[in-house]
């Protein structure tokens, strides 16, 4: 069902956690479709210096969490909101159809994180390619 | 703490029985012949089919002559519901059955809804237990068929069956009940608790998989489902899986020969291992009944979070178990049973169900509370909502 | 002459080979997991059903996805015939066959009717096969399914399967054969045949018992005959019948491998065996198509005799086969197959099926050349219609 790639980011999730004082802080999904996510930022002179992840849901959930968080730690905000699902799901060796929305959640609530960091720093937020509605389709 | 092998889904499969397996064998290469052939090595072969099916006769107090053996429990289900259905559509077009059956009785439903029946998906109560006199009010003139199952496969609630069987038959409605889970773990009397249909699979008591048996009451006006040749009285078509239908009734045999006895060692197990989750873990619901629930059945729901992932690291200690959350179904929506005894989506998405039989022993339940706690409490320490809830001071 | 044990009735069913039993064995005690279950145990069956799906697929040249299990090859043949008829039933009502289907497709076609749909049942020749032209024919614009067996039964004929796909899809209108009794005898290629659905049964190439499998082309327009859970991706509920179709998988993958070199000593045997009995006992007449037939089918009519007594002094001295008389199926009337090439009532009472398979060697065949001719003539000795032949002097 997963591969191995999946299982490792389920079993041994890298950046599980909070940050004290976060930069951003992004939460999407809600409990009624059994997945949420919360991803914190660090930032410093626009890098992510620092990421954490909080996520119910399921193994892919988690899995791509971790993998996501991975994926921008040390990145521009620029070259983090480029981050898409799919790229997630790639770096974890693919993701089964029915999962894939899983990793949706992971590109927007990075998103979210970093418009919550702009607009904190009275930057305009930038535009999510997902409308509200498409958080969390399953197949 | 060593890993160990713990199956704990003897609600979705058990394993064929060595005894079981060992009444089969003769029946595949040495005495294969063909049931309906003529010839000694045929009538062999027939022998066997009719000793198979007194014992399920026997098991279910029914007459050897009500038992037809299909390919499964599906089958049973949908044969009794839509051959009732069919058959009867002259008397009515209306049908009973409940929120929480299985999706074979529930899907078929649906399918003779669009087919221009009527049915009345009753309600359950927390517990999942029906309301009788939900039952009574539901009747109407063109009612035929009451569906409504012994015992549910996700919270293990057993339902009054006697009782239902007694308003059937007064009315002269058709009562079928998808025995599937009950077969093994409860005592049935089709006589006195008025059923007139019955629906049975073999792996669920430690027979093969590929074979079940319906009961039909002498009498009962049912169409078949499977038209063909002349096997199994006329009524079910297809060459009979010799081998499947001896180890089924081996099977019954075993299963419902020392039903108290075996209860009460599945019980005190699953009773420790439910007081030692609900000791060690907290925020857990217990689902379904708390008495009237099937000897080996638990379903627990762990607020903060999700089923799957919990199976998955359950998985990885080595313990088999279910879950009722949507992202395990790959639905939009958590089971519709948990649903239908009105858990909110969050507490469906974080059950489990572990379900005990023969394949454990007292060591597995120590291992499963030993593993799980820890389990839930490292899903937990991830979970944005065990976060706010903590930081909100644990409500 | 030593008494044996001859089994001539694989076309009846077939012993389940030691190396498919073999290979069935460890799902039963051991890897008996719940294949839709999410943990590894239940993975790892999941894993050997699509195993088995992709030697089904191989060896009928399709694709894995368009394998589906069965409960066997009625249940195929049901699943097909309604499937397609209810699905498509806004296109047409109309559904062409022939009179020498199996049961199993017979029966079906005759329930749809009572259903308002509209089935045309083809004539056949003497030799038990189809004229194409009479099948362009009856097509109307309302035919949505053609179903004609690959290969019959009872006298061995085998249709010419290609043409008829090729007519079928030109005009657009699904084709479904009836391979059960092909299946390892035949080379079959769905795509190149332009086959829409096929029927198999494992229990006639020596595999189990109780498990078929439908071949359902990508595309096809079909309802579901059993409801239920998401099995068989969400097509045919119930639990997968593990040890079954693993045992599928094995017995289609050795049943194909070898097709030519099987047919070669079978076919030797039986020419053998058939022109023995064709020099040996005289007022014979050989049933279905001299050359177009199954290699291990011999299908005679022995004037003057009834075959129900023929059959239990085959019994007597070990040989196990068939009949098509009236008198062996408890009803009035021979078989179908039989009248449906035109022979008379009183030669079709006298038919013999014998069908050799590998359980048979050159030693069966010389001891069956001895045994029958005694039989039968015994027979005579006792027939008025023979003492009225003789004494007409014959004829
Ligand atoms: C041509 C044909 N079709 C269908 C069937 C039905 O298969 P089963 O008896 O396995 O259901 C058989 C065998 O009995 C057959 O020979
Ligand atoms: C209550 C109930 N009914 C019906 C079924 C269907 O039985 P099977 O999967 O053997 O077809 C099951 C098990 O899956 C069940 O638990
Ligand atoms: S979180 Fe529900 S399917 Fe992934
Ligand atoms: S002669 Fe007895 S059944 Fe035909």
């Amino acid at each position: 069902m997963y591969s191995d790639k999946v299982m490792d980011h389920f079993m041994n999730p890298r950046n599980v956690g909070e940050i004290e004082n976060p930069d951003g802080v992004g939460e999407v999904g809600n409990a009624k479709c059994g997945d949420i996510m919360k991803i914190y930022i660090k930032v410093e002179n626009n890098r992510i210096v620092d990421v954490k992840f909080k996520t119910f849901g399921c193994g892919s959930a988690i899995a791509s969490s971790s993998m996501a968080t991975e994926l921008i730690k040390g990145k521009t905000l620029e070259e983090a909101w480029e981050l898409t699902n799919v790229a997630v799901a790639e770096a974890l060796d693919g993701l089964p159809p029915a999962k894939m929305h899983c990793s949706v959640l992971a590109e927007q609530a990075i998103h979210k994180a970093i418009n919550d960091y702009r607009i904190k720093n009275g930057l305009e937020p930038w535009e999510d390619r997902f409308t509200d509605d498409d958080d969390h389709h399953h197949e | 703490m060593e890993k160990r092998f713990v199956y704990m889904d003897h609600a979705a499969t058990t394993y064929t029985k060595p005894e079981v397996l060992e009444a089969m064998m003769p029946y595949f290469t040495e005495q294969f012949g063909n049931a309906s052939s003529i010839y000694t090595f045929g009538r062999r072969s027939k022998a066997a089919i009719e000793e198979a099916r007194e014992k399920v006769a026997k098991a279910l107090n029914a007459l050897p002559d009500e038992i037809y053996f299909t390919g499964g429990g599906s089958e049973a289900d949908n044969w009794a519901i839509k051959g009732v259905a069919f058959a009867n559509r002259d008397k009515g077009n209306h049908i009973i059955t409940t929120k929480i059956e299985h999706h074979a009785v529930l899907h078929t439903c649906e399918y003779l809804e669009k087919q221009g029946f009527e049915v009345t998906y009753l309600d359950v109560d927390e517990y999942g237990m029906i309301n009788l006199e939900d039952l009574k009010k539901a009747i109407t003139d063109k009612t035929i068929l009451i569906t409504i199952m012994f015992a549910n496969n996700e919270i293990g609630t057993i339902q009054p069956i006697a009782e239902i069987g007694k308003i059937a038959r007064e009315r002269g409605i058709y009562f079928h009940t998808d025995a599937v889970q009950a077969v093994g773990n409860v005592n049935i009397d089709v006589k006195e608790m008025n059923i007139d249909l019955l629906s049975l699979a073999a792996h669920k008591f430690y027979g093969p998989k590929g074979v079940g048996a319906l009961y039909i009451r002498k009498g009962v006006k049912i169409d078949n489902l499977i038209h063909g040749g002349g096997q199994e009285r006329k009524r079910r078509a297809g060459t009979e899986n010799l081998p499947g239908i001896v180890g089924l009734g081996k099977a019954i045999e075993l299963a419902t020969s020392n039903i108290e006895e075996h209860n009460r060692k599945i019980k005190s197990m699953r009773d420790r291992l439910l007081n030692g989750i609900m000791e060690k873990i907290p925020y857990t619901k217990l689902n379904g009944h708390p008495e009237k629930r099937l000897p080996g059945n638990i379903n627990v729901s762990f607020q903060f979070i999700e089923g799957e992932s919990l199976l998955l690291l359950l998985d990885h200690y080595g313990i088999c178990a279910s879950t009722g959350s949507a992202c395990s179904s790959g639905s939009l929506d958590p089971s519709h049973v948990l649903m239908a005894i009105g858990l909110p989506h969050e507490i469906a998405h974080g059950s489990l169900r572990l379900s005990l039989g023969d394949l454990n022993k007292e060591e597995d339940v120590d291992y499963v509370l030993e593993v799980l706690p820890q389990i839930v409490q490292r899903l937990r320490d991830m979970s944005p909502l065990y976060e706010s809830f903590i930081k909100e001071g644990g409500k």
